[in-house]
């Protein structure tokens, strides 16, 4: 087990109230392993990302646990955290064009963190940083390495992002949307490269777009409203959905049928009582709506959060 | 019912040394009464730009359409204004399509007070009609696009564009900023509404997933040249254009069967490569390529192709 | 939460300051103990009868003070409405035509914001006679141009919504777009814009008549605390108390007062204080 | 390419405050002769015809106007601004006499409050929303609402009169005789501290929520998250890419500091009497001294173009997206 995060909450006031962003997550990544958390906007599954790095503000609350190999990372000092991140735990943000800095030559914003990490001097960092692109499928990398960041299209930026997250190296790289935004061609090209970057790391990746997920998880979770809903083998996810929420999730897409799901996600804000979707669900009982239901393991690593599954 | 022959439409820029972005170049398609076309490309293809060429909010380099016999771009203003209630664009992304100081019902009113085809004592009536035809509430009435979701702002464009009851409504890529299961109930709407309406559409997207279910003929577009166009299932099945496979291909990411991954970049519309525009990135390059580019040929009923090899 | 509490302080406390000013500006006559042209005993300290004393030819400076108010006022907001209207209407020409006049109207804005308009101001008002009008023509002639500038480029983003292009699709006319579409969300803007440039104005006049270049007749605060200066050895006395602090310290409060207004109203129209970072809308 | 639109474009401005200057006298109400000849234009003193005429043709004011303006355009390109008519020198000798002090002033100044202004912003904006911010944000709104002149006289009554730590004003003590250059360089600096501060604390506020506002904007920009999440250290992030993506608006704006600097410097100098360029300008315009008035125009107006055109140059170098269009 690489991460182990447990009842993990992150809420966060605002003048219009309490926002649940994340709100009690369960969730174990094993080594090697690729996790998808898949969920729909304003599910809260970019702040979880963000929650495991500690990148949210200091007014944050969060609760719970997040163990990254034997370390809480809650617990630890800043420092200590500055030297996990980029170095064991890289995350590669959404949208390449605003994430790297606009200003500064590709193979610095590389260089830099492998000079942070590794300690190498600015010569030897540089010449890694090329590698790294190189390694990325950029061609001529170390001509590229010396151009800004505009110079490059958006598949090349998204390279460079993934080239800056592997530069040291890390045990765990979480992805957030990584194909946002691209078109399908470059995107199965971006969806390879990772395939086979992360053959040997462990990933969580954040996505809305099933595909993505499934040509490179093995294990699928989603988030529905600030909580895992179902969580599964990338197989069973697909063939066999239990909760409605992941049947409607399937059914909604153009080539299961486009059958909509009813209505829309709650605000984090201002969540219903009883189980989350009933509101949207077909299914729903009086249970339901009084009810919150908890996560059960109906088989074998099958986890649902339903009181019908 | 709209018939599209040779739109061009070059973007200059640069002063001094002139430069031209050739976004759509020499395109040719007809639709029928009642029927959707999809246009579907990546980004940059020039898809987007089609379809304001033909409601003529960019100005045109060359080219003719006809719009049940009307040429769009021989009118004057006068002529333009009365028959652009009779062609809608629905815009990509719905948060902006609406004034965000105007309410909800001050938006759909808006062409009915423009055309004033409705006395205003009946106005009311008929903007809670269309509210609640579109799925709305008409509580919604009274509040402000930023109050509503991207669904729903998307529904009340659809409300305010039915005011008009228009003929032919370009789509494009209306679901493109939607999460998928709000996307479901948009399209299904846009289908509900064009059975019940008799609507034409030109449907623009990026999506062959969505185009697949939304269109009865496809035209595939690169670099500003439509290169593959026919009926969906003959794309589907018999795609002929090794660029519609590659999409084809792409878009069927499943993580079993290999993917025939298309490598490089589209080039950039400003310096097209010469013959053929996808030879650059074509696995099955042969030497004319390079050299002539090729025409639309007709290779099975109402199937046409562009490609030297095909 | 503490930048939206220490806005609304600011806010509140800059319009509390505008308003006093306002109010003296207007009731001048019913405030002022005196008419400000009376003349009495030169060089009086203040006293129960003068409050802040008299000048050099026996004015009584508290009446001369609020009076001043009136002219200071009176040119600064003249000249950022007046300056403000040519600027907003130069300005949706500039972006929503976007042909050769646009073009021109852009050079011309250029040009002027490179040249120090200040020095130009000042040598203008050398070679013209010394009035309000004068200065307050010549303030307009040099004031519409940055907010030409800003509310083009806003013009140039809201032109690029698409519900602008909806707005012509749906049929309207072009001046029917601007006036429903494009001007609504170009005034909250212009309404910053305007509080910025009646600071500069009041700052741009003071300096004029600190130099000698005001109306020796309408006396804004500038011209007071200008006489004053002017006075021999005034520092030497303590008549700098009385005569120079208090047109001083109005500027001040003035330009403190917009400021504030202006901070607190640009900081509501744009919030940069996100409270989560990367949090999905 | 861009150097050259660049280029082109300021000598287009050079020319037309070359054209403002030549068309100032002419175009004002009153006879342009009364311009130079220095008399008040409300009461022309009485001359008869003649010898109006033999003065118009002295200084070719007879001719026609383009005539007149190519001779202006000559006589400009050799550095002849005219004669001061107070003075009776070259107006170009007067200028060149009193710059090194106004260069003194302001050049101290700009050294002092852009990089002041610029760290303070900075420092500001990252502690956003706490004491530190909201007590610096509202002290400089305060003080930078007094007008320079304003400032400076009670810096003057303070700290000159009241105090005695600073002299009065001037630029170095009239009369005195220095042992060595190093106590004239004191001296100097004795009377230059309370001008620059005046400067300094009138213009800062500029620079300073420039600087705060547009690193606000970057705080919160994506590649800020991206340099945390690499492990970088808040101090780095905020050296190596907050900083310099903050600046850019500042060397955009850098141009209208400049020219508010300039005119600044005209009124501290008034204050302090200090016999820079700015006194020269206003003594000239309480002399009604035309020709000087319009050469110091000319001459502070070529130096903020000069100066805009190199903070233009600084843009293309900070930013790299500009300098491929």
């Amino acid at each position: 087990m690489i991460l182990k995060i447990s009842k993990l909450k992150t809420h966060f006031s605002t003048p219009d109230g309490l926002v649940r962003a994340v709100d009690t997550i369960d969730l174990s990544i094993r080594e090697r392993e690729t996790v998808g958390l898949i969920g729909e906007t304003g599910c809260g599954k970019t702040v979880l990302g963000l929650t495991i790095t500690r990148l949210l503000q200091s007014s944050t609350t969060v609760k719970g646990t997040i163990i990254y190999k034997e370390t809480n990372l809650l617990k630890i000092s800043e420092t200590e955290m500055r030297r996990i991140r980029g170095d064991e735990i890289a995350m590669i943000l959404q949208n390449p064009t605003t994430s790297l800095n606009p200003v500064m030559r590709v193979g610095e914003q590389i260089a830099e963190v492998i000079r942070l990490h590794q300690g190498l001097n600015k010569k030897d960092a540089a010449e890694k940083a090329i590698k790294m692109l190189g390694s990325v499928r950029i061609p001529s990398p170390s001509q590229r390495a010396n151009e800004y960041p505009h110079e490059f299209s958006g598949g090349m930026k998204q390279r460079v992002m993934i080239a800056m997250g592997l530069a040291c190296n890390p045990s765990l790289i979480i992805a957030d949307e990584p194909t946002k935004g691209l078109d399908v061609t470059i995107k199965s090209q971006i969806i390879k490269l990772l395939k086979e970057v992360t053959k040997e790391k462990a990933m969580l990746l954040i996505t809305h777009d099933l595909s993505v997920a499934r040509a490179l998880c093995d294990r699928i979770a989603l988030m529905y409203a600030g909580e895992l809903v179902e969580c599964a083998p990338a197989g069973e996810i697909f063939d066999a959905p239990r909760h409605p929420y992941t049947r409607g999730f399937l059914g909604s897409l153009p080539r299961n049928g486009l059958v909509p799901i009813p209505g829309m996600s709650p605000s984090l804000i201002n969540l219903p009582q009883g189980c989350r979707f009933h509101p949207r669900c077909a299914n729903a009982k009086a249970i339901c709506k009084r009810k919150h239901p908890g996560m059960t393991e109906i088989e074998d690593g099958h986890f649902v959060r339903c009181f019908d599954a | 019912m709209l018939e599209v022959t040779e739109l061009t439409k070059y973007f200059s820029s640069g002063l001094i040394r002139k430069q031209y972005q050739r976004a759509v170049d020499g395109v040719s398609f007809t639709i029928k009464n009642g029927e959707t076309l999809g246009l579907v490309g990546e980004s940059g293809c020039g898809k987007t730009t089609v379809g304001r060429l033909i409601l003529r909010l960019t100005k045109p380099t060359d080219g003719t359409v006809l719009f049940d016999g009307i040429d769009l771009f021989a009118l004057n203003r006068r002529e333009l204004l009365a028959i652009r209630p009779r062609i809608q664009m629905i815009f990509q992304d719905p948060d902006s399509s609406l004034n965000p100081r105007m309410k909800i019902g001050t938006s759909i009113a808006e062409p009915l007070k423009l055309h004033g085809t409705i006395p205003e004592v009946k106005r009311k009536q008929r903007i809670k009609e269309l509210i609640e035809t579109v799925g709305l509430n008409p509580e919604h009435i009274n509040r402000y696009p930023y109050q509503l979701s991207g669904g729903q702002n998307q529904r009340v464009v659809l409300a305010r564009i039915l005011a008009l009851n228009p003929d032919l409504i370009i789509a494009d890529e209306p679901t493109s900023s939607l999460d998928v299961s709000v996307q479901a109930q948009i399209l299904n709407l846009m289908r509900d509404l064009q059975k019940e309406f008799n609507h034409t559409y030109l449907f623009i997207s990026h999506d062959l997933d969505v185009v697949r279910i939304m269109a009865d003929r496809i035209a595939v577009m690169y670099l500003g040249r439509l290169i593959e166009i026919g009926e969906t299932r003959d794309i589907y099945d018999h795609a002929k254009h090794p660029y519609t496979q590659a999409l084809l291909s792409a878009a069927a990411v499943d993580g079993k069967t290999e993917q025939n991954v298309l490598e490089g970049e589209t080039s950039s519309p400003l310096d097209t490569p010469t013959g053929c525009r996808f030879n650059t990135r074509c696995p099955y390059r042969e030497e004319i390529c390079a050299i002539k580019e090729p025409e639309l040929v007709e290779v099975g009923r109402d199937h046409y192709v562009a490609c030297h090899i095909a | 939460m503490t930048g939206v509490k220490v806005n609304n302080v600011l806010g509140s406390l800059g319009l509390g300051i505008l308003a006093i000013l306002i109010t003296v500006a207007i009731f001048a006559p019913q405030i002022a103990p005196y008419d400000p042209h009376d003349t009495y005993k030169w060089m009086e300290r203040p006293s129960s009868e003068h409050l802040l004393g008299t000048n050099d030819v026996g004015n009584d400076i508290l009446s001369e003070v609020i009076y001043g108010t009136r002219v200071s006022l009176f040119i600064a907001f003249t000249v950022s409405i007046t300056a403000i209207i040519i600027g907003t209407a130069l300005g949706l020409i500039a972006g929503y035509s976007s042909g050769v006049l646009g073009f021109l109207i852009m050079r011309i804005v250029d040009i002027f914001l490179t040249i120090p308009r200040m020095v130009l101001i000042i040598v203008l008002a050398a070679f013209l006679t010394q009035s309000i009008w004068n200065l307050i023509v010549i303030f307009i002639i040099f004031g519409w141009m940055m907010t030409a500038r800003i509310v083009r480029s806003e013009v140039l983003t809201l032109r690029s919504q698409y519900y602008v292009d909806s707005a012509k699709m749906l049929g309207g006319s072009d001046r029917y777009i601007i006036w429903r579409h494009i001007l609504p969300n170009v005034v909250p803007l212009v309404v910053v814009q305007f509080i910025m440039e009646a600071s500069h104005v009041i700052i741009a006049e003071a300096g004029i008549s600190f130099l000698g270049l005001g109306d020796p007749v309408a006396r804004s605060w500038g011209t007071i605390f200008n006489y004053a200066f002017e006075y021999p050895n005034i520092i030497l006395s303590d008549a700098w108390m009385w005569w120079m602090l208090p047109p001083g310290l109005c500027i001040a409060a003035t330009v403190l007062g917009l400021t504030f207004v202006g901070y607190a109203l640009e900081e509501r129209l744009n919030p940069k204080l996100k409270t989560v970072v990367g949090m999905e809308a | 390419m861009h150097y050259i639109n660049k280029l082109a474009y300021y000598l287009v401005i050079i020319l037309i405050i070359l054209s403002i200057n030549f068309f100032l006298p002419r175009a004002m109400p009153g006879d342009p002769l009364a311009y130079v000849l220095g008399e008040n234009p409300d009461m022309p003193i009485r001359m008869t015809e003649e010898e109006r005429e033999m003065k118009l043709a002295e200084y070719g004011l007879d001719k026609p106007l383009p005539e007149q303006y190519v001779d202006y355009m000559i006589k400009l390109s050799k550095g002849d601004l005219g004669h001061s008519i107070y003075y009776k020198n070259p107006v170009m000798d007067e200028i060149l006499i009193r710059l090194k002090w106004t260069l003194l002033l302001t050049g101290t100044a700009t050294v002092i409050y852009m990089p002041l202004g610029i760290f303070l912003g900075a420092e500001s904006a990252w502690a956003r929303g706490k004491k530190k911010d909201t007590l610096s944000l509202i002290t400089i709104l305060t003080v930078s609402s007094f007008p320079s002149f304003v400032l400076g006289t009670l810096f003057v009554i303070f700290f000159a009169f009241k105090l005695g730590l600073f002299p009065l004003g001037c630029a170095n003590t009239i009369g005195a005789t220095y042992a060595n250059p190093l106590e004239e360089a004191l001296d100097i600096l004795h009377h230059l501290i309370l001008p620059v501060a005046t400067l300094i604390i009138a213009h800062i506020g500029g620079t300073y929520l420039l600087m705060r506002n547009s690193m606000l904007s970057v705080i919160g920009a994506d590649y800020i998250l991206s340099a945390r999440a690499k492990g970088l250290s808040e101090r780095y992030i905020l050296n190596r890419h907050a900083i310099r993506n903050a600046l850019l608006p500042i060397v955009t704006m850098a141009a209208l500091t400049i020219g508010f600097m300039t005119v600044g410097t005209i009124f501290v100098e008034k204050v302090f009497a200090y016999p820079g360029i700015g006194l020269l300008l206003y003594d000239s315009v309480l002399r009604r001294d035309y020709p000087l008035i319009q050469g110091i125009f000319l001459f502070i107006s070529i130096f903020v173009v000069l100066a805009n055109f190199i903070a233009d140059m600084a843009y293309v170098w900070l930013d790299p997206r500009v300098s491929d269009e």
